[in-house]
């Protein structure tokens, strides 16, 4: 009985266990899988937040960045310390989750208190605001960022600073991805899941049935937002090795988010991988195919499972499997 | 329903799976490897780019017959994607090139950021990567292998410039800068800035102003305060335009108004009209540059390549636009020519072997001169300076490549409106 | 002993006064009805005791501790249930999981976990009748299941008040009397004060309440054992807008 | 000296504040009625700047002729994507309707760019240009301000002395009461939406008469960001309160240059845009109706 409860990890982590194989086995297939597993983990962490509670937060693509700068100045100002080795990057991470957790604990500590629009605007505000007092107080390089592929190399040698950019990197985002969704499953399963229903569907209702609707919006606030620092942290920073504060601080990323959790369901656990599995893979053949006019394509399209299917992919499978042996295995 | 799930599976196993066989490159031929920025902020460059490879891959395969291996002709074959001007896109479509479309050296996308993003990706396979997009120094301060510059580093975009004022016209002295906030027009600006010292100049006014800028009075009319003698300044393509136009407007008038990357586009006259007269950008080609076989016999180097006329022919057709090629096409055609000297150098599409052989490669093409240091950052390319005499682009700078005469000081916007242009008599 | 006491509430919206000066008792374990026409100002009424809005003058009192100025999550913690006027299901979730809410954050909450609310669940769907139901999605219920299963939410919240608003509005008889026998059943057993407001059900208030109080404008009218009230003729008035004698 | 320049850029910052109001009411007045933020306002604006552009190299219209027949396209598209897209949205959880908007911008952006290029383009209009000691105007600027004011007063025209815009304004202060009193919500939807587009496309004129050029497919992201700290400034739900907040917003942008220009080693410009969204998020937090908003 306790065990069925996590049946439904089964086909996510089967998931991510075919994008790793493809990747091993195939000849240049690592790097595509790569970019799928960017868009189904950000997708996963993104879903904490956006897919259980409602709210859109459009600034999220801040937290990334944030992670991404945490990485990158770990390392551009540790490697040369010798007895720190692979220190530098556990240090990466840890400044990636307190520096995006810490920016999560502001907004939602202020902004959560707005809803709908005004808290998508509010968001925007917030990274937008952030770029550009980067760039004005020129903190951390201001808009010329910071390079360190040389302090990586200096740090680890060329074949190992290589290897964690062109594969550990990745296999540190499949493996968020799979923590990402670990969680959502005892987010859904738990207390707190119950809360974020309740509050996602009628705020004033959930209030008056004894939900603390503030706390369990900041939990799952900030859960997502250090998933996402730490998905900035190695699909940015350990990967591309280099942070531009225009290339990080990107809106487009939050959208491409929203449409990953939204084509796959939002607040459902299989959602994510299912929506990032169908974006990547159908931007990428568009690129490969139609070079050039993969927006033009994907824009009307778009629109059109909005306005056809909002409850995405695994919102109707869901409702097509209730009842039937899979049931166990999909939420 | 379970059945459905494994099906499902399976389709998309079998989906990647033909992405791994399809576009496979055959063998008899050399390919060149590029993640093209056709869409996305990017485009505009992306477009130049795309252009001038396939007119200069056309004019191996047509004119010069090939490339030259194992006393066997080899024709050059171009592959590319798009990667819409994105990090996630670069990485995944140049392992795809490296691996699936087997080519034998990819070109990086536009921008310093994009480069960079693909370097690693490219170093792991050993595969020689050609930059004519990212104009960072800081590319060649990080110690990769495998990457060579065809475009003219950051710093020394405003150099020529500086000279040309400070021989012209030693009595101005008071310059003003003004960049876009980017990592490259920072790079320009501290390369401007360093050799203006040099040579004496007084720096009056130093700003920058962030991406994607929609109104620039305020900086503007600060930096008329400045009364500067000359401004030197711009970063990308609309800021470039908004500044002159915006100059316009607060009529401040200068003896001379240098715009990087803007300024030496056709579409910054057509935006601006006669506005635009008189105004300069330094430029890594542009058309009339008096390079030719004549010139490179002169300088005791190898020739190679269209002339600039055949270039300009096979760009158009290339694209099927009539539209004037600017430095963007120039650079990645010339890279074209740079990669194919370096194979018959070394008789061989190792890209180990043909890496050392751009190492000792000078050569002059259309485009100019070309080679580089052992870092890959390329150092034998002078920029030229052209102004807009007229309508038409004029080559001021430097002598030896000018193609007309400057125009100093600049008209006033006042007289521009009365129809004043900058054609010297 | 009083549970609630509600001292000189006034609710203003602006201009206009929607509660004026309102006193209340409520000892534990009765059963109210409170009556009056729409707009009267119970709903008003209710919001303030649950503690959507805070009133302009005059405290709450529960159990002797005020709450005027209590969020409304912790009064549900004290022991403050409701339901809604026009319901309010947490549409995507099964009916199960909407009371199981209930049960999981109501006085219980921090000492049941998710297993065990489910299980209290089941326990108060059976009791309104909704067992068939319980793996329906509540947004697809009918309007009277709806209101079945916000009762059955609000008892699995175990409150020691239990505030209905309009709970039997629309139902047919029989259901009325079914749902007003089963509230009898558990106010004896789980000792809890219920509050029923009702526009002009009298058959509930009569079956059911001991004790009403008539709202008018805002202002309480009449208090009085059930029987008494209902021949006052205050209430006939605004009741029927005539007397009744003329009816 | 540094007072001049204030004043000047003061001056400059209202002029143009004038038209960032005007470009933000279309936003706001969807948002009144709708309550939906279209994400894609910026991309509306772009395709008004391409008309202006179009009608005036082309057909040799000027710009202010150009405004109402903007106006007129853009009333047009408004309500085509209402119809096939709006309708089924309204009412719908944020997450639709902000992506759906979105894709529309988009969309917009790439069929502009199927049809005139990623090229940044613009023209000329020289009516020559005004100086008043402090600063410099053209007068192109001058008149894209009395444009802006003249459409505020227009729209407010049609609010409070036309049957239709009192329809709208029901809806505004509360659907349910407007379908309850016999409007046609519906219809006022599709109104009010398609009227929104079309002010937004007229902007787009507008703006090219203060800026003439850098137009560009994706030239209208900068705008959509600007118009959201706009709309927030005046209330997020009223039109005239937007034009307002452009108001003020132009003259915080422009007017808070000269004062971080006096801190050293830092980058004015951007520090303004910093500010800008500091007063957002300020703005959100206290009185989320606006500066000027009721209640």
């Amino acid at each position: 009985m306790r065990l069925v409860k996590y049946y439904p990890l089964i086909p996510v982590y089967l998931g991510y266990l075919v994008l790793f194989l493809i990747g091993k086995t195939l000849p240049g297939m690592w790097q595509l899988m790569a970019m799928l597993s960017f868009y189904c983990a950000v997708g996963q962490a993104f879903n904490i937040f956006l897919g259980m509670t409602g709210y859109v937060d459009f600034g999220y693509v801040a937290f990334m960045a944030l992670g991404t700068y945490g990485m990158a100045l770990s390392i551009a100002h540790l490697y040369q310390i010798e007895w720190l080795g692979i220190g530098i990057i556990v240090i990466g991470f840890v400044l990636a989750i307190l520096m995006s957790g810490l920016l999560s604990v502001a907004v939602g500590a202020v902004a959560l208190r707005l809803r709908g629009a005004y808290f998508a605007i509010a968001t925007i505000g917030v990274n937008e605001g952030f770029r550009y007092l980067i760039e004005g107080a020129k903190l951390w390089g201001g808009s010329e960022g910071i390079i360190f592929s040389k302090q990586l190399t200096e740090a680890f040698g060329r074949g190992v600073a290589n290897k964690l950019s062109t594969f550990w990197a990745d296999v540190f985002v499949l493996f968020i991805a799979a923590i990402a969704a670990l969680v959502t499953l005892c987010f859904i399963r738990g207390k707190i899941g119950y809360a974020l229903t309740a509050l996602r569907e009628d705020e004033e209702a959930a209030k008056v049935m004894g939900i603390n609707v503030t706390k369990y919006k900041i939990i799952a606030f900030i859960t997502s937002a250090s998933f996402a620092g730490l998905i900035g942290a190695t699909a940015w920073a350990l990967k591309l090795t280099h942070v531009f504060p225009p290339e990080v601080f990107e809106i487009s990323y939050t959208v491409e988010c929203i449409i990953i959790v939204l084509l796959g369901g939002a607040g459902t656990l299989l959602g994510p991988i299912v929506g990032g599995l169908i974006y990547g893979l159908s931007k990428y053949w568009l690129t490969v195919i139609v070079p050039g006019f993969q927006l033009l394509i994907f824009a009307p399209i778009i629109i059109l499972i909005i306005v056809a299917f909002p409850e995405g992919v695994v919102g109707m499978f869901k409702r097509r499997v209730r009842g039937t042996s899979l049931e166990k295995f999909v939420i | 329903m379970k059945g459905r799930l494994l099906v499902s599976v399976f389709l998309m196993l079998g989906l990647i799976g033909w992405g791994g066989m399809v576009y496979a490159g055959a063998p008899a031929k050399v390919i060149i490897g590029h993640p093209a920025c056709l869409s996305g902020k990017y485009a505009k460059a992306g477009e130049q780019a795309l252009g001038g490879i396939k007119a200069c891959v056309k004019w191996v395969n047509e004119v010069y017959g090939g490339v030259k291996i194992g006393g066997k002709r080899v024709p050059l074959e171009y592959k590319y994607y798009d990667c819409e001007s994105k990090k996630e896109v670069v990485t995944s479509l140049i392992e795809r090139l490296i691996t699936v479309d087997k080519v034998n050296v990819v070109f990086a996308p536009y921008s310093s950021g994009l480069t960079l993003s693909g370097a690693p990706v490219a170093e792991k396979y050993g595969m020689l990567y050609m930059d004519h997009g990212g104009a960072s120094d800081r590319i060649f301060q990080q110690g990769f292998k495998y990457i060579v510059q065809t475009i003219g580093p950051g710093t020394r975009y405003h150099v020529g410039t500086l000279d040309m004022i400070h021989k012209v016209d030693p009595k101005a002295k008071r310059v003003a800068l003004a960049y876009e906030d980017s990592e490259f027009a920072r790079m320009v600006m501290r390369g401007a800035e360093e050799h203006a010292k040099k040579l004496g100049f007084k720096i009056v006014f130093k700003r920058t102003y962030p991406k994607g800028v929609t109104d620039l009075t305020p900086l503007l009319s600060d930096l008329k305060a400045a009364k500067p003698d000359f401004i030197l300044g711009g970063g990308h393509f609309e800021d470039g335009q908004l500044f002159n136009r915006q100059m316009a407007d607060l009529d401040i008038n200068v003896k001379a108004l240098s715009l990087i990357a803007a300024a030496t586009l056709p579409a910054f006259y057509e935006a601006l009209g006669n506005l635009a007269e008189g105004v300069m950008g330094p430029s890594h080609w542009e058309y009339g540059v008096k390079y030719s076989p004549e010139a490179a016999r002169k300088e005791g180097l190898k020739w190679i390549g269209p002339t600039q006329d055949e270039f300009v022919k096979l760009f158009k057709e290339a694209l099927g636009k009539d539209i004037m090629p600017d430095y963007h096409a120039a650079e990645a055609g010339a890279q074209v020519l740079a990669y194919v000297l370096a194979v018959e150098e070394a008789n061989s599409i190792d890209p180990t072997k043909v890496r050392a052989a751009l190492d000792k490669l000078k050569f002059m093409s259309f485009y100019g001169g070309w080679d580089v240091d052992e870092t890959g950052k390329q150092v034998g390319h002078s920029m030229v300076d052209m102004q807009w005499q007229g309508g038409k682009r004029v080559i001021v700078w430097p002598p030896e490549a000018a193609t007309g005469k400057l125009y100093y000081p600049m008209p006033t916007f006042a007289e521009k409106a009365k129809g004043k242009v900058a054609v010297p008599k | 002993m009083t549970l609630l006491k509600l001292e000189r509430i006034t609710k203003r919206f602006g201009g206009l006064i929607a509660v004026n000066e309102f006193d209340l008792e409520i000892r534990e374990g009765e059963s109210i009805g409170i009556v009056g026409p729409n707009g009267s100002g119970k709903t008003t009424l209710y919001n303030v005791i649950s503690g959507v809005y805070t009133p302009e003058e005059g405290r709450v009192f529960f159990e002797g501790q005020e709450i005027t100025f209590l969020p409304p999550y912790r009064r549900a913690h004290l022991g403050l249930g409701r339901t809604f006027q026009i319901s309010r299901p947490f549409g995507s979730a099964t009916v199960r999981e909407n009371v199981a809410v209930g049960a999981l954050f109501g006085t219980l909450h921090g000492r049941i976990g998710v297993d065990e609310a489910l299980e209290m669940a089941d326990r108060y769907i059976e009791l309104v009748g909704l067992s068939e139901l319980k793996d329906k999605v509540a947004g697809s219920l009918t309007p009277v299941e709806k209101k079945l299963m916000e009762v059955a939410r609000a008892l699995a919240m175990r409150p020691k008040l239990l505030l209905m608003d309009e709970a039997m509005a629309g139902m047919h008889p029989k259901d009325i009397d079914r749902l007003v026998g089963l509230l009898k059943e558990i106010k004896e057993e789980e000792k809890i004060a219920i509050v029923a407001m009702v526009e002009h059900i009298m058959r509930a208030v009569v079956g059911f309440a001991e004790r009403v109080v008539v709202m008018h404008f805002g202002r309480k009218l009449v208090d009085a054992p059930t029987a008494e009230a209902l021949k006052d003729p205050k209430v006939v008035e605004v009741y029927l807008g005539r007397p009744l004698e003329e009816g | 000296m540094i007072w001049n320049q204030l004043a000047g850029n003061l001056t400059q910052g209202l002029i143009l504040g004038g038209v960032y109001g005007m470009a933000t009411m279309g936003l706001s007045l969807i948002f009144g009625v709708l309550r939906v933020v279209n994400v894609g306002h910026g991309a509306f604006i772009m395709v008004g700047a391409f008309a202006a552009l179009w009608l005036f190299t082309a057909l040799g219209i000027t710009p202010i002729v150009a405004i109402p027949i903007a106006l007129i396209i853009g009333i047009a598209l408004g309500f085509v994507f209402f119809y096939l897209v709006m309708k089924k949205l309204v009412g719908a959880p944020e997450l639709t309707s902000l992506l759906a908007t979105f894709a529309m911008g988009i969309l917009l952006e790439e069929v502009v760019k199927l049809i005139f290029g990623t090229e940044y383009r613009g023209y000329n209009w020289d009516v020559g240009r005004v100086d008043l000691s402090v600063t410099v105007l053209p007068w192109a600027k001058i008149y894209a301000f009395l444009g802006s004011v003249a459409i505020a007063v227009l729209l407010y025209l049609w609010f409070n002395k036309t049957r239709a815009g009192t329809a709208v304004r029901s809806v505004v202060e509360d659907s349910e009461g407007a379908r309850v009193c016999g409007v046609n919500v519906g219809w006022v939807y599709a109104l009010s939406f398609a009227i929104g587009i079309g002010l937004t496309v007229a902007s787009g004129v507008l703006l090219t008469m203060f800026i003439p050029v850098g137009i560009n497919p994706y030239m209208g992201g900068p705008y959509t960001l600007k118009a959201f700290v706009i709309a927030v400034l005046g209330g997020l739900a009223s039109p005239y309160g937007a034009f307002f907040g452009g108001l003020i917003f132009g003259l915080i942008e422009n007017g808070s240059y000269t004062l971080f220009a006096l801190l050293p080693g830092a980058e004015p410009f951007a520090l303004t845009r910093f500010l800008s969204f500091v007063i957002l998020l300020v703005i959100l937090l206290i009185k989320p109706t606006g500066l000027l908003g009721a209640k």
